[in-house]
């Protein structure tokens, strides 16, 4: 079969692999591409790069017979090819991990590995094989994961990381990888970019999309740059700097204004935790949030910090510990509570806990604030809410033929951005924001960053989860760092990435860390 | 095949206006109508139309209940003998204590809101799954109708006018020439208030927004235990209703009738386009599924199709009709 | 005299019909100072349903069996099981083709829609359509009063077409559908037979929501078609003595205990009434609300 | 994998071990059938233990049958009138044609598979929902099975030995003191060849793969039509094994049985713990669930109760039994 791939093939490999062009989709009131363009030879590391709903996923989508294009041809090895399914691109040796994570919830992380290719004897499922199996493949990815563990307990950088195991176990001569590092944090990426490197040697050709701007200049060999669906140009990946890529993609030149932190010290407490636990994932944890002030919380994946803000947010329920906001304790034991007591939380898992993909934007944006538009006999007030949304729409600029369009068909960029405006127009006093720059490009990501800052300056307290350092480093004016559901430090803004290395691995069961706050 | 273009059948073709979309949702209905009529000289009567229609109307009022239940991914099949338990409840108030008619109507739907309260509540609180709780309900309520009525029908023959209910016309009063049944024009009453609570009000809103993803719903900070139970309190209400027309056809409470409807209840929210698993679904869709129900089983009735072949018959024509009417939504 | 523990197992429940053979049972019950239960499925389609009834009743190890059998050779083993153990089985309501029961009372279902069919001729003048809307396609007695009246127009009333025979599974609201669309199908229709109390109550409840004028004859009593064939939208009814089935099968049961013999059959027998004869004395003992 | 340390470890506080953990979920079914024995000392007697089991019998396989189609995220309605089709079927072949009675149940069996086939591809290829597409079924064969029997019971007289196949004991033959009727152990031996193929073959896996998430299973790769298309003729065979069962216990094909049988079978399914959402279930479950059924309903007339008190109960119970399962599932 042709998805094999092994020395011979690499020897006798064509130029390019894949050759893609004048590539045309519309969906009912959006253009998704215009005339797109994209190749790919072995043995490299191409980069998709554009902003949220480029057309990027779609294009990939179009490679890896999910979508059927409109116009446009495409050759593999030069051949030209109809790939209408998943089930012929894998023939063809196309695989692709999907941006928003396809896993089946109920099987465990070997099963969905092997899905389709189970492998049998005497027609009977071989569970320990393809055990077996699995735990070979996370070990080559050096990820400590049990191959029978269900998949819906696991975390979504897990569940990532069970995506990328499953394409890997394709031995694809093409590779697409959508945003597989949105939900890791830099260990993992470490980990990913070895593979990847491997996969390079092997002959792989790799389509690699991304919004962490650094990772495409560690990884790319070649960047092609899309914008509204067209193609902008292709760049090579080592010599072309970060900037110049950038205005490729959002055609204008980005300012990166440093923040101003302002001095916190002296404003009131707006949240403080007092001794939470909660089974193995939160183990005494204590902090507090000053008014006007963003906490970041950094460590590792599976450290409990998701944990930490679902048990506050009063999602799951804690075993004990007290909460208080503004100098009263609160008793909240769902997120009901939560909200009236001005806490909102955006989810790190949008597609399962933040987004209703069946409404559509302009009722997205408003489902945590809908009280506030109920008029006279139960009435919603749908002016107001179309000109909140639309105003939220402008401000985050989010990609939409309209607001009523379904949230479902927005890119995954783009829902992010939709569950973000929930909570901006909830108007909480404090916010938790579990991963929120999740899979957000690099113009919108500092445009979100820009207003965190002024969130905080107008008083509120905020509390930034993120798996990328330099984002929490950015814009933290201290830093939590969490190892194994216990709270391993409190940094100041300015600490440097190996502090937080330091306690996000710092294991010691008597951990004792006093922290002021 | 380099420049052959388009294989790929995706369709970015004309745009179809809004109004013609929705005329279009009609087509099966339209197609069984212009059938009929082609096939027999006695379906396409005035009187005949009036007896399709006012035999739409009950479970035509039912399905609209059933249509909010399942717009929130939940389930309700204690509808057949919940109508029937607040028919014997409207029975017991106007027959057995003799009270006013206004006090037996309103003790029927209040008994139906509060069926669907506690449906709503063990679901909502106790986490049973709504299959569970709404068929526990619809053994409890089958049970007590029939030990509350003893056993027997219970007849409105003391409350004169109680019939007209259902079987008048106001209307035909008004209009002579077409004495379109009360019973119809409640089914549409109904049916307007129930679209205007789902597309204009918070209850409708949260509606959708359950089935849709419940779990981010309650993650918005909304207290979602509260709307559920409004949502199957609002479905028994209505289902109160549906007991005080049936009762008024029938000028009694008939104890023992009412199980078996809540299939036909759910079939005509299926065939109108709303997905059990939630999240859409409209009333109008599924006033068309009751209307291709009742006209199917009236137009195979005239045409004096031997009963075992009406089944095969409307076995066939009900998954055809959703086939075509998701053929629709492909081709637009 | 001894507590008799008396179990009757019936084609249906919750109809009328039912109701009242389990009254005329309570009735004896009450008189003879015995123990009577009383079960039956949902519709009487469901077989098998009666077996598992049939079944939990032996496992009660009652002293006498009453037993109206949906499906007689279906129910040859446990009324084997039943002789077995020594317990006396009454047949009611319809015959059990079997030696073990010791007697049957019962209505010959076939004789009363025949007469149901003359009453239909002479009420109709002889000749026209008329219509059936019974309650079931399988059951025996759907079968035997659908067969009853439609084989003696055929054989006695050349001139009678009988044009249309739906069932309406005894459910009120969807048998008056039914006879709505046959009068709308066939306006010329000159009489419709409901063949059991639901259907029959479903036939006037049609004709009345069409303002038609179409003869009616029903099938059972209870007060509903009571009222009907008072007012007159009902011209009469057949009636069996569902009061007296149950009556005499329990007392059957007693004798049967007591060591009686008994005879192969105790008919309950049959009636036409109309607003003429209904406050006879001898119908209305047989009419039940 | 080298290190097996710890994986996201979910629960916290004591492990229960596996076997107690399964053991309690019959506990629902355990303290009704204490309750019943302490309350009647008829209940726990042999004879009526084997009529609970024999009533268990044909629901518990039509359970089972539906239990696949329910993990795969689907509902099937027509599984009781094809349980009768297919019983129709074998009386055609043995009494009507006269053939030997192996023939008679292969026909039976394949009957239901065929039928399973085209209520797969119907779902499948046409993409017409579940509910709607079995819904379909159900009327068609319910009108079928009258058409082809001529609206008689069809009596199995002319093959000696048919009413053995459920009623006869193999068991009993052999230790005479426990005389299983054979169609029980149909029912165990159904169950385990169910439960063999959902945890052990590929056919399983993507049963639980489409309840799960079914575009995922697309886009691996899966041909997920042909899978999903062959858990339905797989149902469907079994469902033909309950139409042999019941044919046999009846000696006759009853052409009017059977609808409303459905909802029992879906009843049991879910009470043994399997969500309609799909994705989940065991066939364990299930037989539990059938069994909770069985019991209640024998236990309830062994006490003599009121029918219509015995309904209310039922319902009481169903959802108490369900809640029960649910709470313990919470606790540990
Ligand atoms: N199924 C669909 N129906 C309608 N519109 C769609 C659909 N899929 C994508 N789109 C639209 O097509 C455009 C391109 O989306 P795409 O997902 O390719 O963007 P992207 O470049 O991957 O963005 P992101 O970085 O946010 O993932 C967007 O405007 C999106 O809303
Ligand atoms: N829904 C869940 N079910 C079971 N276990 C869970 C669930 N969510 C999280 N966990 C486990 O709880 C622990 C803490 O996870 P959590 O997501 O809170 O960590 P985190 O620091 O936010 O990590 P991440 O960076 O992956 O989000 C992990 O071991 C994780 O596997
Ligand atoms: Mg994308
Ligand atoms: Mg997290």
């Amino acid at each position: 079969m042709a998805g094999h791939l092994g020395p011979a093939s690499v020897a006798g490999a064509p130029a390019t692999l894949v050759e893609m062009t004048d590539i045309d989709k519309s969906f009912p009131g959006v253009r998704a591409l215009a005339k797109a363009r994209f190749d790919l030879k072995p043995g490299e590391v191409h980069a998709l790069m554009g902003e949220n709903g480029a057309g990027k996923s779609t294009l990939m989508k179009i490679l890896s017979g999910v979508y059927s294009r409109d116009a446009g041809t495409v050759l593999l090895n030069g051949e030209p090819v109809e790939i209408t399914s998943p089930r012929e691109a894998q023939a063809l040796g196309v695989g692709i991990i999907h941006q928003e994570l396809a896993l089946m919830r109920d099987l465990t992380a070997a099963q969905n590995i092997f899905i389709g290719r189970e492998p049998r004897r005497f027609g009977i499922l071989d569970e320990g094989q393809l055990n077996r199996d699995a735990a070979a493949i996370f070990s080559s990815m050096n990820l400590k994961l049990e191959p029978t563990v269900k998949v819906e307990t696991l975390t979504i950088a897990k569940q990532q990381m069970v995506e990328i195991a499953k394409a890997l176990s394709y031995r694809s001569r093409v590779l697409i990888m959508d945003e597989p590092t949105a939900a890791l944090n830099d260990a993992e990426i470490a980990e990913l970019f070895v593979i990847i490197n491997r996969l390079k040697a092997d002959g792989v050709g790799v389509v690699y999309i991304s919004h962490k701007m650094d990772e495409i200049k560690r990884i790319s060999d070649r960047v092609t740059v899309m914008r509204d669906g067209e193609y902008v140009g292709t760049v090579p990946g080592a010599d072309t700097p970060i900037e110049t890529i950038i205005s490729m993609m959002v055609g204008r030149t980005l300012s990166n204004e440093a923040l101003v932190i302002p001095n916190t010290a002296d404003a009131p407490i707006a949240l403080e935790v007092k001794g939470l636990n909660r089974g193995r994932e939160i183990r005494d944890v204590s902090f507090s949030v000053r008014k006007g002030e963003i906490l970041g919380f950094a460590g590792l994946m599976g450290a409990g910090r998701t944990e930490v803000a679902r048990t506050i947010f009063g999602a799951d329920r804690r075993e004990s510990g007290e909460i208080w906001v503004h100098g009263k304790r609160v008793g909240i034991s769902s997120p009901k509570d939560a909200v009236e007591a001005g806490i909102g939380y955006l989810s790190e898992d949008r597609k399962h806990f933040g987004l209703a993909t069946g409404l559509d934007v302009r009722n997205n944006i408003a489902l945590a604030s809908l009280d506030r538009f109920i008029g006279f006999g139960g009435v919603l007030d749908e002016a107001g809410m179309q000109r909140e949304a639309v105003s939220y729409i402008g401000q985050l600029s989010i990609k939409t033929p309209s607001d009523t369009q379904e949230a479902r068909l927005l890119s995954g960029g783009n829902q992010q951005k939709v569950v973000i405006a929930k909570w901006l127009l909830r108007d909480c006093d404090i916010l938790i924001f579990d991963e929120p720059t999740r899979g957000i490009d690099v113009g919108a990501k500092s445009e979100i960053y820009k207003l965190l800052n002024a969130l905080a300056a107008e008083g509120k307290a905020i509390i930034v989860i993120s798996s990328e350092l330099p984002e929490v480093l950015r814009l933290s004016h201290r830093i939590a760092v969490m190892c194994e559901g216990r709270l391993t430090g409190m940094l100041p803004g300015g600490a440097s990435q190996e502090d937080i290395m330091r306690l996000a691995t710092l294991r010691a069961p008597a951990m004792e860390v006093r922290h002021a706050g | 095949m380099t420049d052959t273009a388009a294989p790929a059948v995706q369709k970015s073709g004309p745009r179809i206006s809004g109004a013609f979309h929705r005329l279009l949702a009609f087509s099966g209905l339209i197609a069984l109508v212009v059938a009929f009529s082609l096939a027999s000289p006695n379906f396409m009567q005035t009187q005949n139309i009036l007896a399709i229609l006012q035999a739409t109307s009950v479970n035509g009022v039912l399905a609209i209940a059933a249509t909010l239940v399942i717009i929130t991914g939940g389930i309700d099949l204690s509808v057949g003998t919940l109508m029937t338990f607040c028919a014997v409840i409207a029975g017991v108030i106007l027959t057995y204590l003799g009270l006013p008619m206004p006090l037996g109507i309103a003790g029927a739907i209040l008994a139906g809101a509060a069926s669907g309260l506690i449906s709503g509540t063990i679901i909502a609180k106790l986490k049973v799954p709504p299959f569970i709780a709404t068929l526990g309900m619809m053994l409890i309520l089958k049970g007590l109708s029939l030990v509350i009525s003893g056993t027997r029908p219970i007849y409105f023959n003391d409350t004169p006018g109680f019939n007209q209910i259902a079987l008048g016309s106001l209307v035909g009063q008004i209009i002579p020439a077409v004495p379109v049944p009360n019973g119809v024009m409640i089914l549409f009453a109904v049916a307007l208030i129930a679209s205007f609570v789902l597309s204009k009000t918070a209850l409708g809103r949260y509606t959708f927004a359950l089935g849709s993803n419940e779990e981010a719903v309650r993650l918005s900070g909304v207290n979602v235990d509260r709307w559920k139970i409004g949502v199957y309190a609002l479905a028994g209400g209505i289902v109160g209703v549906a007991g005080v027309l049936i009762a008024s056809r029938l000028n009694s409470a008939q104890p023992a009738l009412g199980q078996g409807y809540e299939l036909d209840a759910i079939a005509a929210v299926v065939i109108g386009g709303t997905s059990l698993s939630g999240g859409r679904g409209t009333v109008l869709g599924t006033l068309i599924g009751a209307l291709i129900i009742s006209v199917l089983a009236n137009g195979l009735r005239i045409l004096s199709v031997a009963q075992e072949w009406q089944t095969v018959v409307t076995g066939c024509i009900i998954i055809l009709a959703v086939y075509a009417d998701i053929l629709r939504r492909r081709t637009l | 005299q001894d507590n008799y523990d008396i179990a009757l197992i019936s084609k249906g429940f919750q109809h009328q019909f039912w109701q009242a053979v389990k009254a005329g049972a309570d009735k004896a019950g009450a008189e003879f100072g015995v123990t009577v239960t009383f079960e039956g499925p949902e519709t009487e389609t469901q077989v098998d349903r009666q077996m598992d009834m049939l079944a939990a009743a032996l496992s009660r190890k009652p002293d006498a069996i009453g037993f109206a059998a949906l499906d007689s050779q279906a129910a040859s083993p446990l009324l084997q099981q039943a002789h077995d153990a020594g317990i006396p089985i009454i047949a009611f309501d319809s015959g059990v083709d079997s030696d073990i029961p010791l007697t049957t009372v019962t209505t010959d279902n076939v004789a009363a829609a025949s007469l149901a069919a003359d009453k239909m001729a002479e009420l109709i003048g002889g000749e026209g359509k008329v219509a059936v809307v019974a309650h079931d396609q399988t059951s025996r007695t759907g079968i035997d009063r659908v067969d009853g009246f439609v084989n003696r127009i055929k054989e006695a009333y050349p001139k009678i077409e009988v044009v249309s025979v739906q069932y309406g599974g005894g459910d009120q609201l969807q048998s008056t559908e039914i006879t709505k669309s046959i009068l709308l199908a066939n306006p010329d229709l000159k009489g419709i037979f409901g063949a059991n109390e639901g259907s029959a109550i479903g036939v006037v409840n049609g004709k009345t929501e069409l303002g038609s004028n179409v003869v009616v004859i029903g099938f059972d009593s209870g007060a509903a078609q009571k009222g009907f064939i008072e007012s007159g939208a009902m011209a009469g009814a057949i009636t069996q003595n569902p009061v007296g089935i149950g009556y005499e099968t329990v007392k059957a049961a007693i004798g049967a205990l007591k060591g009686e013999t008994l005879p192969k059959i105790i008919d309950s027998g049959f009636n036409w009434y109309d607003k003429t004869n209904m406050a006879d004395p001898a119908i209305a003992a047989v009419l039940y609300d």
